[in-house]
């Protein structure tokens, strides 16, 4: 194990991949000579070159699209954006090509690219810059939607996503590339796809968190415990699509309460559809109505005082996982 | 002042004489904007100038290459006449876009591609796809929405498909392959196969952005990338005139500093000659080209269009330079084929019509299962 | 009243909206001399003339932008995307542009703007012609999204969506525009946003349905009714967003089972939300779990049986219902 | 051979003396792709060649406007230089663009406009917006995230927006103004106001699709928008050459059919007379034009980018013209102001950015009811 932040451990996965597979390579804004905007992709320029390691113009749409035909003749392309707010431009290669190729090629062209970038809020970078997109793309059958919480899942999670045979949509968290975690040393270690992982077991309620909220919910559990000695299970689903659903009922099935944060907008969120396929599937188990922990229902402002109220943060998941628990 | 028409800094000048020999012909003559050149009558007058030139080729190039030019021409046609007959009785759904009128683009830029090389279009698709070598049996089929079709049923006429074939698709969103063939040439560079791409679109596709971004990144990492831009005069039921500021297409790959052409998509020798520059640039020098081929659309924008926006005097007036006559008519004149030969040509594309659509009546409905096969490999 | 097909109910709003207020205008691709690709603006460039009926290049970004702008500077654009499937290349002005703008300003620049366009499937046009839209808008703050379908209710709500001085996104159905039904004659008939309609009324299981899955539901009411005696109310949300989610949970409330019956895909769908607030609100009054009726998880094939196997369709909506009533 | 750099079949010739007397000129010379002027040294060869009736236009200018360009550029550089200030110790958050070296371009350009007429840029604003007429306190104040920030604190410092003085903003998608922009010049038509919009955006956004299908509307349809291109060389830390496949941004308005002209972006004197005939063309003939302007940006892409990609050689070599100092050289040579005058311009500039600190730091948070509102009207 080596103590790696999220940023370094996508970057051993990305370095790791570049070795394995001369079919992989590295497409995007700044990801080159500049070394990354967000320094995700560190080094990689220097030691692969020009060949591997792709500095692009701002053309988001054109280079998805370049990602898309290249994939289709059988290269793996990573493509990241600079922020996944600009992936907006971008979407109608994902949602229209990358997603429905290998459907409307009756499986003769899959499209094996990873787009990945930091997804939602970063710090005080309002309205146009602070968007969490899992939802949106998320709804588009095709695509695979991952948001890894830790540094080995990030490191594990990109490295599956990576050899995927399909389109995959990577969310990272510009908040989180700091944060540090325990990593496996294996070159080979990879985590699979569509399966959540138990941050945090306990018994009288579940969280539901993904990306950022994730260590919120850890420091409202311990919150809970130390409190009101009410036992907290965090499930971090880390694939949104396809959802380990399992793993989330059989915790609901064991907690009978259900608390989803989520930095997202709550209308049509990946946080309601969590929430209706829990009712559907553990309805005689639920204690109390599910709750959801969402951004506001505002584009996001710069102020910092504002900026914080728009946020789900560790009080706000205390709130809801009193009111789930009738505390 | 007319200029040359070929234009960008491209460093394969289009006047030498390239590798394989064909491309010896001076090219045509084209105003600066290129706005003259939409007369069928100036075009015809161009044309008579390069006529000597053009038997010429014919004669440099070999009796079953010509022979197998015309049959798919034919078949194109014919192809295409069975599918609006099949379309207006109900055996296809959807849209269904013809493309009578342009056979001369796709036998002309397609024949002549080695197996390392693609080819990615838009939904108009059908000729294209037979060309690559898809079964007239499997397009139909497709468009019958038949277990036997091209993609099994899941496309329908826009989305032809052949992994083996190299043909990329069919594809709906306008210009969204353009991009997507820039990566396919990408790709081809990357892996160093010496491989070309051939990249169609209509000429209203052009004023979608994703146009622009994909030549300028052609030009700056100098991909094999042949952007063929099929100007019928249409985009549905706009003119090239009210929907884009400047006439001439092949202008615009100065912007990108690569070469651009403009093409007499009538003259299928014309636009073979042309193609085989822009494939020679592309393979020796991984360079891309922008070819401007300009031919028209005989037919509605698709099945559901009336066509009211264009008078039937202006759709005669274009097939007057018919692509598969004015080919007929060198083929006589440079004595490669003679009138016979036209029938048997005729007879042979008619049986394969008449296969297809037997095919596509007798093959079964996609079983119910296939609904949810390959959403993800 | 005047028995109206949905097209000219649509058709009525624009011509009527157009004599009121000369600051509205129509732009999109073969919205003028063509008449329309569907036929909604016909006439219109005939009677309105260049100026305020617009044929674009195609371009969906550049003039959905223009549209932005115009409506920035004191306009009220009427945008057509000739299907939504094509609203995706333009997204990035509705969703960072059209719908920001307001909050990015702190109120000094509205967008009365209106994105319209068939929505979801018409009949055979394949994976990328066939998206249903609706979550992928709601989910951003800042837009309002319909989705009629009656031709009052398409005639009333458009008018409204064009006076709105908010970014609307108003979704038609290809397959809805021949439908016919009563119209109010009035030139001021308006239907406002944000108020959902009983459509049938019940006492046994709700259908909350939308767009092209209403009348689907209503045939699967009627049909309820007279095999199996279960009074089944049909409630038609009209606007998705603001959402009338008290219309919604009075009729849960009433019946204790909810079908949502929706031309979308399911996973973080509008229907979703709908469960979710449905589930928070009316906890203790449901006697069975939400079960919802989603187009299948695929991108659309084009075989006229794999089409239809799909989508959502009356067996399947009665399906649901008697899962919800347990029969 | 040098050609004018004066390109596209825009009707208004701009070497015809426009109606404001400004246009009296020749228009300095460009090559064909413009490279060479990337290169300080040539610019300021040209500059030279220039300087004679630079001074006249100078002594035609009244000395009000002149000292209110200088004490507008100066104020620019000074309020920017303390945003760099205040950022490092922490009160402004997130990005922070500047505009140190590029003043030029919206003196330049602004300090001509009229009530009717709009203006819309990216987030490199402050300095557009001040010169909008939006006060320093209020920009400073938005920066510091306060109540009374120009936009309340909603914005930060890429979405300055001013309804009354026409700043349509600020806006943080890279080319996604120059759609919007294309609009405000559309409802301009539209409403027959005689205004025109100046559009702004770098010469990385020019990559953009939105850039392509928005000059051809403008072209198509007529537009009185003038599209500014400040090209400071680099888009974050990539440089024009590595993005684009051609070095002269002014070339591609001919692929749209509209006027394109390069100039010197370190001389206000010679943006100011560029744009004028923009806004002449604009008013009188409804046309656009795109105006590529280079200067250079002397601080990191945003406060938080240390600028490893170019060497602080090259940083010098373009200060060397810096356009402040070319200004007062050349308003001294003049004889329009002098040392004093210079020093009193400093301390009036100094003194208001004091002011604007001491505003936005007296300034309380928004309230926090502040987060719902302005989400609908
Ligand atoms: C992004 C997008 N916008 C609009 C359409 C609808 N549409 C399909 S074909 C077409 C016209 C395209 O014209 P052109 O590019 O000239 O090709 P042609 O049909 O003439 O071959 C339009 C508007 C679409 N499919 N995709
Ligand atoms: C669509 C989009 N892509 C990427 C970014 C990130 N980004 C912000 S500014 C910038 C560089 C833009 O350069 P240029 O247009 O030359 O303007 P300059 O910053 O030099 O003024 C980039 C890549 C963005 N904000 N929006
Ligand atoms: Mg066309
Ligand atoms: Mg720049």
């Amino acid at each position: 194990m080596a103590e790696l932040t999220i940023r370094d451990a996508l970057n051993e996965a990305l370095r790791e991949e570049l070795v394995r597979d001369e079919n992989v390579f590295i497409m995007g804004e700044e990801v080159a000579e500049y070394d990354g905007a967000y320094k995700v992709t560190r080094g990689l320029w220097k030691d692969f070159g020009d060949k591997r390691v792709i500095d692009t113009p701002i053309t988001e749409l054109g280079f998805a699209a370049v990602g898309v035909g290249a994939a289709m003749a059988g290269l793996r392309p990573v493509i990241e954006f600079m922020t996944f707010n600009f992936s907006i431009l971008a979407s109608d290669q994902i949602i229209n090509h990358a997603a429905k190729m290998l459907y409307m090629s009756n499986g003769q062209f899959n499209v094996p690219i990873v787009f990945r970038g930091p997804n939602g809020s970063a710090y005080q970078v309002s309205s146009q810059h602070s968007q969490a997109l899992e939802a949106f793309y998320a709804n588009f059958p095709g695509l695979k939607v991952v948001m890894p919480s830790t540094a080995a899942d990030a490191k594990g999670l990109l490295k599956s996503a990576i050899r995927d045979d399909n389109p995959v949509v990577f969310l990272e968290q510009e908040r989180m590339y700091g944060l540090k975690g325990e990593v496996p040393e294996d070159d080979d270690f990879t985590i699979p796809l569509g399966v959540a992982d138990v941050k945090r077991e306990g018994t009288d309620c579940t969280i539901v968190a993904r990306s950022m909220t994730v260590p919120l919910a850890m420091q409202a559990a311990e919150h809970m415990e130390s409190e009101y000695g009410v036992s907290v299970e965090v499930v971090d689903p880390r694939t949104i699509k396809p959802l380990d659903i399992d793993t989330i009922v059989a915790s609901v099935k064991k907690t009978n309460r259900l608390v989803i944060a989520e930095e997202s907008h709550a209308f049509a969120s990946v946080g309601a559809e969590i929430s209706h396929q829990v009712m559907e599937n553990a309805f005689d188990y639920l204690d109390a109505p599910i709750k959801r922990v969402s951004t506001a229902e505002t584009p996001m402002p710069y102020a910092k005082n504002l900026e914080e109220l728009a946020l789900p943060d560790v009080p706000k998941i205390i709130e809801a996982v009193k009111a789930v628990c009738y505390i | 002042m007319p200029k040359t028409r070929v234009s960008g800094k491209a460093s394969t000048g289009t006047n030498k004489t390239s590798k394989n020999g064909k491309g010896s012909r001076t090219p045509a003559a084209v105003t600066e904007d290129g706005k003259e050149l939409f007369d069928p009558e100036k075009a015809q007058e161009e044309y008579n100038k390069r006529k000597k030139s053009q038997l010429e080729s014919i004669k440099n190039t070999s009796a079953d290459v010509l022979r197998e030019m015309l049959y798919q021409m034919v078949l194109g046609r014919h192809f295409e006449q069975k599918c609006a007959e099949v379309y207006r009785i109900g055996k296809i759904g959807g849209f269904c876009h013809l493309y009578i009128g342009q056979e001369a683009i796709s036998i002309g830029t397609q024949l002549q591609l080695e197996p390392r090389d693609f080819v990615i279009t838009s939904y108009r698709d059908h000729v294209q796809a037979m060309v690559q070598g898809i079964a007239p049996e499997a397009v139909l089929a497709e468009l019958y929405g038949r277990a036997g079709g091209n993609v099994g049923g899941k496309g329908g006429s826009m989305h032809m498909f052949s992994k083996e074939k190299n043909f990329y698709g069919g594809h709906g969103i306008v210009g969204g392959q353009i991009g997507v063939g820039t990566g396919m040439a990408f790709a081809q560079k990357y892996k160093e196969s010496g491989g070309v791409t051939l990249c169609f679109f209509g000429e209203a596709a052009v004023n979608q952005g994703i146009f622009h971004e994909s030549l300028n990144m052609a030009g700056l990492w100098n991909l094999p990338c042949i952007y063929i831009c099929e100007n019928n005069r249409y985009g549905m039921g706009t003119s090239q005139e009210r929907a884009m500021s400047i006439s001439s297409i092949a202008k615009k790959a100065e912007s990108y500093g690569i070469a651009g052409e403009f093409v007499d998509g009538m003259d299928v020798m014309e636009v073979r000659e042309a193609t085989a520059r822009a494939i020679e640039r592309a393979r020796s020098e991984s360079r891309p080209t922008l070819l401007e081929i300009r031919a028209y659309r005989y037919m509605g924008h698709s099945m559901s269009d009336p066509g009211k926006y264009r008078s039937t005097d202006e759709i005669k007036r274009y097939q007057e330079r018919d692509p598969i006559v004015l080919f007929k008519d060198s083929l006589k004149e440079a004595g490669v084929l003679d009138g016979k030969d036209f029938e048997k040509i005729d007879a042979e594309a008619l049986a394969k019509v008449q296969e297809a659509v037997d095919f596509a009546e007798n093959s079964p409905l996609p079983d119910e299962s296939e609904l949810l096969t390959d959403v993800y490999k």
